[in-house]
């Protein structure tokens, strides 16, 4: 960290020879604060260049800069690392740490659902009981997974079978539907009443 | 709140007399008519109209240079209903908000004329305008919560989170609210609804029947006039999908086309038996 | 630095008393660095607990971590900044450099919030669970399309039904509120008494 630390304190401005467009130069500490900034938002790998054009800077001034700043990572030795990759520099995490990392995005809150087992589990919520051809029915996609992942999720229960062509199962909300909505009972879903008059618009 | 206010507010509501800190958000504009611009106030006159009747109240409580825990009835009515008619003469629609109010003014008019009762021994308890009072005060403050909202926000926008990763693009997910249930279930019945539509538009004969039907015309009379087929072909779209078959059927060599003289109708053959 | 640079070096291991389930432990540098890059990957504010249920460590031992993590970032002062929101800890670019990111980006600030949206959000804000009828109450205005508006920018949640007459939708703020107005949680928000001062004295 020293050489970095230093170059913070003496904050000494660089000087790109006549190419400053900006109202006002840049200082070596703020262009590495800036180049760290715009690596960390970009969706993907940024070149030294790309960056040196949105800030009207010299490239050089802007290699010296991430050069540091890829030092600087090495050097703490934290969870991020930042890499050349794909002619661009990146943020990204260190590698030892990818298993916890997996742990983590296999864990993560399950109120999240995908389209499909959302749209199916709107239907199922307001159509209970309700089996598989219906939800098809109402759909119009078939919905094999998002039941699958609806059940796994425990956001759905089976409700016995229904008395037609081929008893289908009968799908219902859960208690646990309930709890991660933040319902009392199901006459607290919103209904199709309460969504109008918002959509009624300026009264 | 305190008697001390009466005299703090009865100077002269100047803008430089104290920092104000969200000018633009307090009142959101007046008639000229009925604000003449005073120096200093940095009320813009604008057509601009008031958020609802708290706000056109709380203006015109400022305008009069009023105590607000004072407020005089019957002349602030006066100016509510006046501007009312303003709204209205300049077409402007009066929202059923600021009628509610206006009959609740004119109610407290009224009652502020009663002769007070005199076995009362807190005459504050009693004053008939304690609840408008008290909602002026509230709506105020949250006219200034929204204004500290506005700036924090102003700040959050400055502030940048990292571009998605490759685990979210993934895992495509979005976080679900009761409300996006209600929405998605919504969606799902007026899709229902576009398909209903689309299939009724959707009589009309496909590229493979189309297709089926030049074949046959053309085995079962050995050849076929090509206007005649068109004809049949209906709509306008019907007639893309019966030129395209014709296309395909030559390009397929299941027919040929010829034609006897220049300009001359287009007759389409069988060309397999040839 | 120092501090940060020292625990590295001496990668000294924490003795969580006896309950950890892992195969080995993790040493206190190690956590630093697997918080990181937690907090970088998740992909909104995660909290001590979180990390700490997925490693199967002690929450404080996670909270001191980030803690120094904090620190660190806060003494760097580079482009980023580690910050509490939402309940979660988060990395973000810092605002001193939103110009240079919105040049690169070629983002505008997005659309502000209308006042009535506005001023319907924060009578949500302090008064929640609030129904419609009590928000029209205290703005003295019909608000459907502000919370219409509100919902859709997933500010504001139905929070259940309110038992009286009609049973009415009760509105309470979300998470994405507390990010978007960059809140730890709703004790921030300061007191609407303290707002009183203002409305009293400025009539």
């Amino acid at each position: 960290m020293s050489k970095a630390a230093k170059a913070a304190e003496v904050d000494e401005t660089f000087e790109p020879d006549g190419e400053i467009e900006g109202e006002r130069e840049i200082s070596r500490a703020e262009l590495k604060g800036i180049a760290e900034a715009l690596i960390f938002v970009a969706d993907e790998p940024i070149s030294a260049k790309s960056i040196a054009d949105v800030l009207k800077v010299e490239r050089e001034a802007v290699e010296t800069a991430i050069g540091e700043l890829a030092k600087e990572y090495e050097r703490r030795n934290g969870g991020l690392q930042m890499r050349e990759i794909a002619g661009g520099w990146q943020i990204a995490t260190r590698p030892e740490y990818h298993e916890q990392i997996r742990a983590y995005l296999k864990s993560r809150p399950s109120a999240k659902l995908s389209l499909a087992s959302l749209e199916t589990l709107a239907v199922i919520a307001y159509k209970q009981p309700v089996t598989v051809p219906e939800i098809l029915e109402i759909r119009g996609v078939q919905s094999p997974s998002a039941i699958k992942t609806l059940l796994d999720k425990r956001l759905i229960v089976a409700k016995g079978r229904k008395e037609t062509v081929g008893r289908p199962m009968m799908y219902g909300t859960s208690k646990e539907f309930l709890i991660q909505f933040g319902l009392k009972d199901l006459s607290e879903l919103p209904s199709i009443e309460d969504f109008q008059d918002l959509a009624g618009g300026e009264a | 709140m305190e008697d001390t206010a009466q005299t703090e507010l009865a100077k002269p509501a100047t803008a430089e007399a104290k920092p104000e800190p969200a000018p633009a958000i307090n009142v959101s504009g007046a008639k000229p008519e009925i604000a003449p611009d005073r120096e200093g106030d940095q009320l813009n006159v604008t057509l601009g109209e008031f958020e609802g009747p708290l706000d056109l109240l709380l203006y015109l409580i400022r305008q009069e240079q009023v105590n607000i825990y004072d407020i005089p009835i019957a002349r602030i009515t006066d100016e509510y209903l006046r501007y009312l008619n303003l709204m209205q003469e300049l077409d402007l629609t009066v929202a059923g908000d600021f009628l509610v109010m206006a009959a609740q003014l004119i109610e407290l008019k009224s009652r502020m004329l009663l002769p007070r009762d005199p076995l009362a021994e807190v005459e504050e308890e009693l004053d008939p305008r304690a609840d408008l009072v008290n909602r002026l005060l509230e709506h105020e403050k949250f006219k200034a919560a929204s204004q500290m909202l506005w700036s924090r926000a102003t700040v959050e926008q400055a502030v940048f989170t990292r571009a998605e990763i490759e685990t979210d693009t993934n895992n495509p997910e979005v976080t679900v609210g009761l409300f996006d249930l209600l929405r998605s279930f919504q969606e799902i019945l007026a899709r229902h609804k576009e398909e209903v539509m689309l299939e009724i538009e959707r009589e009309e004969v496909t590229m493979a029947e189309m297709i089926e039907r030049l074949r046959n015309m053309v085995r079962s009379a050995g050849e076929l006039n090509l206007v005649t087929f068109f004809e049949r072909a209906g709509s306008r779209r019907g007639l893309v999908v019966a030129f395209l078959s014709v296309l395909e059927l030559v390009r397929l060599s299941e027919i040929s086309l010829v034609q006897r003289e220049t300009f001359g109708e287009i007759i389409a053959r069988s060309a397999s038996p040839v």
